[in-house]
């Protein structure tokens, strides 16, 4: 079997099985601490914020927004795509890893595809919002009518969005469960607390881990890991055509379906570092996730880094190389130079420069370094759609449509509120799910008997 | 598999599924009702010099009151309750609201010295006395102020979903505590049965929405497709007369129902009750207010030049078999879908009307045998431009 | 839920489990159950149980595949075809990705279905805990008190290495 | 063409007996109550029934609940034969407010008139009418009109009004005091009568015309040189070479509309034509016709009559006669006098200038070129200028001295637009009866007496002579929808004639201009025919006399070298002309043709003025005490600033109110004519900032062969030149699928940019026939501006010296559309006949399309824009939204809209062929844009049909498509612009300099 040589311990500190049961449920069955309630507080100002600003949307109109003629879509496209890109990482984390049978995973997945979980919900807030009349949202699902009967167009991405993002939705928060059940009996029979003995009995749904349990939970498991590795690939790449299949300068690019899957596995693995980090730290968790997970996760950042930097150059080059005066135009006169230099070069140097500082062991293994590098990479790739989004559309084809773009305070307002049910749906899950998955902990222990012997 | 598991698993399911109809039966209801068409009117009390006791006077229509042997019965002919069916009698309503502000005296003119021969007939062995005219003169003008007695609700949707909603609860309770039922399958069957049925109403119920198939309000005038066009054999087209080149089909004017009413003052049956409105409408330059019948929403562009004059349909076709109505009645559900269904099949007149020279690849095909017919969506008649713009 | 009585053997790490298990199967002594903590794939090749959840949801794509696919072709073809920037009706590239998608979707949710189906589980089942300990740190065989050989299963426990044994 | 004219038994409208007066009035009530009861009903016609009647059914289907609304159907008590509900009908009317005349046809719906279009009868403006008279529909339904007449302030009746004001007026005409009756420019003859009859009575009235933007100088001039005080016609058409100072005769000057119709005739280059006039136009702000001019040389106003001068003398050398003392100008005209003399008999010199010695110049210039007789024609001459600046100064004067007792004011608002309105206002106190006929509140009626309302023109009977020999007439389409009285009507009732307007009209034109003709030997009919026609034009020769010889240049002329300081120029905008159209929000937010500016006036400065003095658009400057945002105009002449008129109104109605700031008083007066430059002023920044609305701030086509332009030398060696790349994307074409093909029709539109002058009728035109919204400054300038067509406008060349693309673009209704590929609910497809469709119920606003659209021609309904108080324009009351066409969907909040080529006529022209069994006819379908256009720069028809105008426009070497290289099939054609200049000239301020 496979042997961690490379990476050192899974678990330190000389962990049983059973200690890792008490280590993972001490944060529920204890107090929540000061700085949870803080920023709990913190995080629902966030969100009445965003609720006031979805009011204001929904009842006056997209009006209320900074997007115009000529720019449909602003802010809420770009957080839309930012957020499903961070929504990629978890379930691209757990599914690959498990599919390649990485075991370093197990510490991770859970915290990952949680954040998944709620930064997919929040990314699809912005799809619903940014639609003018969001009261017949149902007119894109193609269910039999008495209207000829119509059916919806195949043809238009904003359909395989809306497919692509429905299916991923359902499917990371399957996976995520799934992953809980044995963890919630875990809980269910540990705790002392009747309520929560009912409500993780409840939600356990009468796991007992018998072996017959446990070989459909393996299969259902690599199944779905299976098939949602195809989606992950796939939901970012539907993501992408958004904009390939527009005929705007800088979108109409077939670079665009891996650029997109790369972009979002790299903000979604800073994300994972960022929560890690934070978990870590506040739940005292370095055994569980030691060093060199976070050394792992510093490594795949560089080398997708890189992928990312190519695919810059790439997409510059192909512009100057293809000799269309538009996509020339709209990478040199319009991102590498013109109104929005400021908005390329910072994507550019924190998504491919600074992250090769990674590079350095010494770098790698500094926790607020890394910290600090996984929030510049979130901002970088937050820049990388606004370019997208914004230069393109602000300056295409016929210069008399040429509009400027500023958000209103209500587009702003949207963002920070689902920054604030993000914060919010992250605290919840700290507080009230285990964050580590304790079977999958407990499986990959032996192999750590196997490195201390 | 386990009996228990599966027991357990749908104790859990139709728990959950009891829970959420409870919680969602006061929303569908509403929705519900609401879909079903219903109507408030305001109501003015007038005050009266005189005063007739109201149960007096209603005894008096009902022929509850002695009045003599022979005595008609007013309610016989004067119906109280709302009806669906056509009476050409005016209803209690009706003479209330027309006598509301008139005397006692103009009331018992008309009602003791008739000037029809039918009402001559019938009420020529009326005799009342000038307190029972005021009693029922009383409660006449209460009629016309309450309205006609709305008509006993034939099995609204609302309380068909509510009966389904009992049954399913009382399988529930059978299932789970009672087990009066021993074989559990039947149970499940009827649960089953009774979901699809309110998940029926309720789709119908939505669908309908914003559609008024069956529609047939009451008219200010009891004007009878019936008559004039089956009886009188009038053509569609001699009233709506715009049908052909208009927009609209156009509901006539006043002057044009005078045209033949000017010397047709009285009806065989209908006697002249419902034809004094009209003429009361010409010589008040009053215009009738009719209740449209045949709504389609704002969205939506009709033209019966279209149809009658350039597409030859028959007037039927859309709005059904009107010279067999008394009271006019929408036909057909007037959606998206009926009309295009009618547009994919429905042959347009391709070689006598010569606007279609233009289309020459369908004339090549149809000369070449390629095709039989040129439907409308052959020619772009299911484009959405031809009807939303 | 009526209770049956079962003799239970407790050991507190994996090898001696698989160990015994290896045992008792030579024995020929059937074990009832085995609760652990997390999978061993050991022990499900000593008891011998197997899942098909693979095979059906390779059958399941095939369903869901072909039947959007069908409904594509059905919906933008033949119910009403529509010109959409001058592509043809049958504008095949575009299904892939629908089809790739709801394909998807579809495996997953049957998948979903047939492992509550198949494992039985669902939320709120009632059940007979053994021993709570086994999603902790315990690793237990169950065997039932009818018609088992009670001496001979006890030692062969004590034997391999179970650290408790217990009616109940 | 088909329509509908007015039926005869409709003539004895007006003249109901008391019977059939009181069976409508009641009628009447019995229904207002039903639907409006802001309306007062007081009018006494079935129209104004008809017209309530329409507005219910459109109106009543808000479906607010699940409830469904009982719909009351209302026939028509008794049907006037010639409406049917549902079938529009077209009425012919004459438009002429003072400052433009257009003779039109009147759609009603349902008995309200919703569109204005041209009356192709017209022998002057030809079935074409400009963005002004397109938008003068909306003003009826405007809800500041005065509904009553009103005495001192409070409301009243017709009755006490009248006793009063004539008792008041006998009085005075008693005592000898003087009567003056102001108005504008008077061409309805039946009016002028009316007047003479009201003299009659009232002997002492004196009657005064006062243009706002006078005239004076050039009637002064044509005075002293032939002894005529009118306004030639000017043959543009006839016209080889245009020279223009500062005449904006494309945008106001005189008569835009025909000008722009003959003018375009001699541009374009249809059916293989190789020649076509040259215009070079001097003037100091850039003007729409200076952007379509060949060459545009910026000066100072004082410059151009230096050159002038010099042209004179060059000519008057020649012929040998006197010349005038004038400085060397700066600018070498040797080669333009070269060109004129060339170009003898079919040259035409004009002049803006407001002065009646540089008209004399003018008309000099002109003789010697032998162009009177035929490039001007005295003999018919437009009488649409008729006011006398002196004659202003004199009524003030007058009225200082108490010479004035009673005043009348007709169409004129001397307290706005008089210069120096302040002592204007102060010298009526000693004025005893001041009588405001206005039909709206404006400065002046709010001063007045009496206000005795007049009627909206569309509820009016008049007629019209705006050229001598050419009448038409306007009847009312509508009841007067308020309680108001046509000012003719009030004039005869005082005047005692006891015959109202209509019939004297009639009586007027069956006794004189009946007597104009003899085609018709019988009045009634003349003048039945003449109102079905709405035109009547007296047959004459088409040879005009040559006028005498004896011309001389009054006086002797000296010349004053141009100043050095700074020149301040006013002029009037192509939306709002002198501003009495302000309260109209479809002009307002109409966007300016040049700088693209809406909703204010701003002073234009250089780009090198604007360097020098560090100064950016929108800084607020004060210059003559007028505090005003700068706006920096490439191609504005060193040394000057400009102002537009027109702007700056107050308590003239919500939309009008603080637009921007009122110009008028710093006009001055020279030699008894106002003029509109001013020189010498100066221009201090004051720090503040005022934002401007713009929908166009990008100005160069970087280099992309957007608008192509080639020369007239080069085209005609190859007519093919310029638009090289449509070549190249020709030859580049591949497809992966099929190109689809359209049996039956295939709509396209061909623009020739040659002809377009960027008029903004076409913009007019399209929101008041598709109901597009008004959406205020604020919007605008968040670069939302709902029209469905605009006009691209962009330079190239030096930014001083600017050479102007226009270019009009709407949906282009690709055959491989971007746009439908990507709307998931498949609410926008292809029509069958290549339409670019959409289905606005089916739109759930996803915005994709508009991001997907190269055009950018998508427009999204960002708010509610109907019945919403932030949009309080004419879609926020029952009354404004009587002018919504009742056969487009008004669009609701978050849909998507855009042009459809006017799908609804073209249903409604198909409709007719299939109804009289006939095939369609090409042009006969005539979207909105296309039918309005002066210029005939836009064809509609079948690209199908071979024989087709727009067929042949594609056909044409010059045809391009917009974007073409990126394969989205457009149905809209573009034939490239060619200038009249050296085939260098074009290379040099060509394509590849400013990318």
């Amino acid at each position: 079997m496979y042997k961690t040589e490379v990476r050192g311990l899974l678990v330190e500190g000389g962990k049983t099985l059973g200690d890792v049961t008490r280590d993972v449920m001490a944060p529920l069955e204890t107090r929540s601490p000061n700085w949870w309630r803080v920023v709990f507080g913190f995080a629902s100002l966030m969100s009445i914020w965003g609720i006031y600003s979805i009011y204001i949307t929904i009842t006056q109109g997209i009006g209320t927004w900074g997007v115009n003629n000529t720019i449909g879509w602003g802010w809420a496209i770009i957080n839309f795509v930012w957020w499903i890109g961070i929504g990629h990482a978890g379930t691209a984390f757990s599914i690959f890893l498990l599919v390649l049978r990485q075991k370093w995973r197990t510490s991770i997945n859970r915290a990952a595809e949680a954040m998944t979980v709620v930064a997919v919900l929040c990314a699809s807030i912005f799809p619903a919002l940014h639609m003018g009349r969001i009261w017949n949202f149902y007119f894109i699902v193609p269910y039999p009518n008495t209207r000829g009967p119509l059916w919806v167009n195949f043809n238009s991405p904003l359909f395989w969005d809306f497919l692509a993002i429905s299916a991923y939705l359902l499917i990371s928060a399957s996976f995520w469960y799934l992953g809980m059940i044995p963890d919630f009996a875990s809980i269910r029979d540990k705790t002392t607390s009747k309520v929560k003995k009912a409500v993780y009995g409840f939600f356990s749904m009468g796991w007992l881990g018998s072996s017959k349990e446990w070989i459909r939970f393996e299969a259902l498991a690599f199944v779905l890991g299976g098939i949602a590795a195809v989606l992950v690939v796939s939901v970012h790449s539907i993501v992408s055509t958004d904009f390939a299949v527009g005929v705007e300068p800088g979108w109409h690019t077939t670079i665009f379906p891996p650029y997109f899957v790369v972009g979002a596995i790299f903000s979604g693995f800073a994300m994972v570092m960022t929560l890690m980090i934070i978990i870590r730290k506040f739940y005292r968790f370095e055994n569980y996730v030691t060093d060199s997970h976070l050394n792992a996760i510093a490594r795949i950042l560089v080398f997708v880094s890189l992928i990312m930097g190519t695919a810059y150059l790439t997409e510059i080059f192909l512009s100057w190389y293809s000799g269309n005066r538009y996509e020339m135009f709209t990478f040199f006169h319009n991102r590498i130079t013109g109104e929005f230099t400021p908005q390329f070069w910072a994507m550019f140097i924190s998504n491919a420069l600074i992250p090769q500082l990674l590079w350095s062991k010494k770098l790698r293994s500094n926790i607020t370094v890394l910290f600090i590098i996984s929030i510049i990479i979130n901002i970088g790739m937050w820049f990388e759609r606004f370019n997208i989004v914004v230069t393109s559309l602000t300056k295409d084809f016929l210069p008399a449509n040429w509009a400027p773009y500023h958000p209103s305070l209500i587009e702003v307002g949207i963002y920070v509120g689902t920054l604030g049910f993000f914060t919010l749906g992250v605290l919840l899950f700290f507080r009230y799910i285990p964050m580590i998955a304790i079977s999958e902990i407990k499986g990959v222990m032996k192999f750590n008997k196997t490195k201390a012997d | 598999m386990n009996n228990s598991f599966v027991v357990q698993f749908w104790k859990r399911i139709l728990l959950g599924a009891l829970l959420f109809m409870l919680l969602m039966a006061i929303p569908v209801a509403i929705f519900v009702s609401v879909s079903e068409n219903t109507r408030d009117e305001e109501k003015a009390v007038v005050k009266k010099d005189y005063a007739g006791d109201i149960k007096k006077g209603q005894r008096i229509f009902f022929g509850q009151a002695d009045l003599g042997e022979n005595a008609p019965v007013c309610s016989s002919c004067h119906n109280t309750v709302e009806i669906d069916s056509l009476n050409w009698y005016p209803s209690s309503y009706e003479i209330g609201s027309k006598f509301e502000n008139k005397g006692l005296t103009e009331f018992k003119k008309a009602v003791l010295s008739p000037s029809t021969p039918t009402m001559k007939k019938v009420h020529a062995t009326l005799t009342l006395t000038d307190q029972d005219v005021t009693d029922v003169k009383t409660y006449l003008d209460q009629v016309a102020v309450d309205g006609l007695t709305p008509k006993k609700p034939v099995i609204k949707n609302t309380l068909l979903l509510i009966l389904l909603t009992i049954i399913i609860i009382i399988a529930m309770v059978d299932l789970f505590f009672t087990w009066k039922v021993k074989f559990k399958v039947i149970h499940l069957v009827v649960i089953l049965l009774a979901i699809a049925g309110q998940v029926k109403i309720v789709s119908h119920a939505a669908i309908a929405l914003g559609r008024s198939q069956d529609y047939s309000p009451d008219q200010p005038i009891k004007f009878s497709h019936k008559v004039h066009a089956d009886q009188n054999k009038i053509d569609c087209l001699y009233c709506h007369t715009t049908a052909e080149y208009g927009k609209n089909a156009g509901i006539p004017s006043v002057n044009l129902c005078m045209n033949c009413h000017i010397l047709v003052a009285e009806g065989k049956i209908s006697g002249k009750y419902e034809i004094d409105k009209v003429k009361a409408a010409y010589i008040n330059k009053k215009p009738i207010e009719w209740i449209r019948v045949h709504n389609l929403p704002d969205h939506v562009y009709f033209n019966h030049s279209q149809h009658v004059g350039a597409g030859k349909l028959d007037c039927t076709e859309c709005h059904g078999e009107v010279e067999e109505m008394h009271i006019i009645k929408q036909v057909e559900d007037l959606s998206m879908g009926w009309c295009i269904d009618c547009h994919r099949t429905r042959e347009v007149n391709f070689n006598e009307n010569r606007y279609y020279g233009d289309y020459k690849q369908l004339h090549k095909d149809m000369k070449s045998g390629k095709i039989k017919k040129v439907t409308v969506e052959d020619i772009g008649g299911t484009d959405c431009a031809k009807c939303h713009y | 839920m009526e209770k049956q009585a079962y003799i239970v053997g407790v050991y507190d790490d994996e090898e001696p489990l698989i160990e015994a298990a290896r045992k008792f199967k030579d024995e020929g002594i059937k074990i009832q159950e085995v609760y652990t903590p997390y999978p061993i794939h050991e022990i499900f090749e000593i008891q011998n149980v197997k899942s098909r959840l693979s095979i059906a949801a390779y059958i399941y794509g095939w369903i869901g595949g072909l039947s959007i696919l069908a409904f594509m072709q059905y919906a933008a073809v033949l119910s009403w075809p529509l010109n959409y920037g001058g592509k043809p009706e049958n504008s095949f590239p575009s299904f892939i990705l629908v089809t790739l998608v709801f394909t998807i979707l579809f495996v997953t949710i049957m998948s979903l279905t047939t492992f509550i189906g198949r494992a039985q589980i669902f939320p709120g089942k009632t059940i007979d805990i053994i021993d709570p300990r086994s999603t902790d740190d315990k690793f237990i065989f169950v065997f039932p008190k009818e018609g088992t050989d009670r001496q001979k299963v006890e030692s062969l426990l004590k034997s391999t290495g179970a650290v408790e044994v217990y009616d109940r | 063409m088909k329509k509908y004219w007015k039926s005869p038994e409709e003539l004895s409208y007006g003249v109901n007996t008391s019977q059939e007066d009181k069976f409508e009035l009641d009628h009447k009530n019995a229904v207002i109550d039903l639907f409006e009861k802001d309306i007062p009903e007081k009018a006494t016609s079935r129209r104004s029934f008809l017209k309530l009647m329409g507005f219910s059914i459109s109106a009543a289907t808000v479906v607010a609940s699940c409830k469904r609304p009982v719909q009351k159907a209302i026939p028509y008590l008794i049907k006037p034969e010639e409406i049917t509900p549902g079938n529009a009908s077209y009425y012919a009317s004459t438009y002429y407010d003072g400052t433009e005349y257009g003779s039109i046809l009147v759609k009603t719906r349902d008995g309200r008139p919703i569109k204005i279009e041209g009356n192709e009868l017209s022998r002057i403006s030809a079935g074409k009418i400009s963005a002004r008279i397109q938008a003068s529909v909306l003003s009826l339904y405007d809800d500041v009109r005065y509904k009553t007449p009103m005495i001192s302030g409070v409301d009243s009746d017709w009755g006490k009004t009248d006793v009063e004001i004539i008792n008041k007026l006998s009085a005075i005409n008693k005592e000898g005091g003087k009567i003056v009756l102001l108005s504008d420019t008077v061409i309805s003859p039946g009016t002028i009568k009316v007047i003479d009859l009201f003299k009659e009575k009232y002997p002492s009235l004196e009657w005064i015309q006062y243009d706002p933007v006078s005239y004076s100088g050039m009637l002064v001039a044509n005075n002293k040189s032939f002894g005529k005080q009118v306004i030639p016609d000017y043959h543009f058409d006839k016209a080889d070479l245009i020279v223009s100072f500062s005449a904006d005769f494309l945008g106001t000057w005189i008569a835009p509309v025909p000008f722009t119709r003959d003018y375009s005739k001699n541009r374009k280059l249809d059916n293989g034509k190789k020649k076509m006039s040259k215009h070079i136009q001097f003037e100091s702000g850039l003007s729409l016709t200076g952007s379509s001019s060949d060459k545009r040389i910026p000066v100072k106003p004082s410059e151009g009559k230096v050159i002038l001068g010099n042209i004179y003398n060059l000519l008057a050398e020649k012929a040998g006669a006197a010349k005038v003392n004038v400085p060397k100008s700066r600018i070498d005209i040797n080669e333009l006098v070269k060109d004129l003399e060339m170009h003898k008999g079919n040259s035409l010199v004009v002049s803006g200038a407001n002065d009646a010695n540089t008209q004399l110049l003018v008309n000099k210039i002109n003789y010697l070129l032998g162009n009177y007789g035929k490039t001007i024609d005295l003999d018919k001459p437009l009488y649409l200028k008729k006011g006398l600046d002196a004659d202003m100064d004199k009524l003030v004067s007058d009225m200082e001295q108490g010479k004035v007792s009673a005043i009348l004011f007709y169409n004129a608002n001397p307290l706005y637009n008089f210069r120096k309105k302040e002592k204007f206002e102060k010298s009526l106190d000693k004025v005893s009866l001041k009588v405001s006929l206005s039909t709206s509140p404006d400065e002046t009626s709010l001063i007045a007496d009496y206000i005795c309302p007049d009627n909206h023109y569309l509820e009016s009977w008049n007629d019209a002579e705006p050229r001598k020999g050419s009448f038409s007439l306007a009847q009312p389409t509508i009841s007067p929808i308020f309680d108001t009285r046509q000012a003719q009507d009030s004039l005869l009732k005082w005047a005692g004639a006891g015959m109202d307007y209509h019939s004297f009209l009639e009586q007027t034109w069956k006794e004189y201009i009946f007597s104009l003709q003899e085609k018709i030997a019988n009045p009634k009919e003349f003048w039945i025919h003449s109102l079905q026609d709405g035109v009547f034009d007296v047959s004459s020769s088409n040879e005009t006399a040559i006028p005498p010889e004896s011309i001389e240049i009054y006086g002797p002329v000296d010349i004053k070298p141009a100043g050095e300081g700074l020149d301040l120029v006013l002029y009037e905008t192509v939306a709002l002309g002198d501003g009495r159209n302000a309260n109209n929000p479809w002009l307002q937010e109409l966007p300016d043709p040049v700088s693209k500016a809406c909703w204010d006036n701003y002073l234009n400065i250089s780009p090198s003025f604007a360097e020098k003095n560090g100064l950016q658009n929108e800084d607020v400057v004060e210059i003559a005490g007028l505090k005003v945002p700068v706006f920096v105009q490439p191609g504005q002449a060193e040394g000057t600033v400009s102002l537009a008129l027109g702007y700056g109104r107050d308590n003239t109605g919500k939309v009008a109110n603080n637009v921007g700031v009122n110009a008028w008083p710093l006009v001055t007066l020279v030699d008894g004519a106002q003029q509109l430059s001013i020189e010498g002023v100066s221009v201090k920044k004051t720090g503040k900032k005022h934002s401007l609305a713009l929908t166009q701030t990008h100005h160069s086509m970087e280099g992309r062969p957007i608008v192509r332009e080639t020369s007239l030398e080069a085209y005609i060696k190859d007519p093919s030149s310029g638009n090289e790349s449509h070549e190249e994307a020709e030859r580049n074409k591949v497809t992966l699928y099929n190109e689809v093909k359209f049996d039956g029709h295939h709509w396209g539109m061909a623009i020739d940019l040659n002809a377009c002058t960027s008029c903004g009728a076409c913009i007019i035109a399209c929101q008041a026939e598709n109901n597009i919204p008004v959406i205020g400054k604020e919007e605008v300038k968040n670069r939302r501006i709902m029209h469905w067509i605009r006009i691209d406008r962009y330079y190239s060349d030096e930014p001083d010296q600017p050479m102007v693309l226009n270019q009009p673009v709407m949906c282009q209704h690709c055959d491989n559309a971007p746009c439908e590929n990507v709307c998931p609910v498949s609410a926008t497809m292809h029509s069958n006949e290549g339409l670019n469709q959409i289905a606005y119920n089916r739109c759930i606003g996803t915005k994709y399309c508009i991001n997907n659209c190269p055009y950018r021609v998508r427009r999204f309904n960002w708010y509610k824009y109907v019945d919403n108080d932030k949009f309080d324009y004419n879609q926020n009351s029952d009354l404004g939204r009587l002018v919504l066409n009742p056969d487009v969907v008004v669009r609701e909040r978050g849909v998507v809209e855009k042009c459809t080529f006017c799908t609804q006529r073209i249903q409604e022209k198909k409709l007719d062929a299939k109804l009289e069994n006939r095939a369609l006819r090409d042009g006969e379908i005539q979207p909105a844009c296309v039918q309005t256009c002066p210029s005939e720069a836009l064809v509609f028809g079948d690209l199908n049909d071979p024989e087709s105008k727009v067929s042949r426009m594609f056909g044409s070497e010059r045809n391009y498509h917009l974007l073409e290289e990126l394969h989205t099939l457009p149905s809209v054609g573009y034939l490239t612009k060619v200038r009249n200049v050296k085939a260098e000239e074009i290379n040099d301020a060509g394509h590849d300099k400013h990318a």
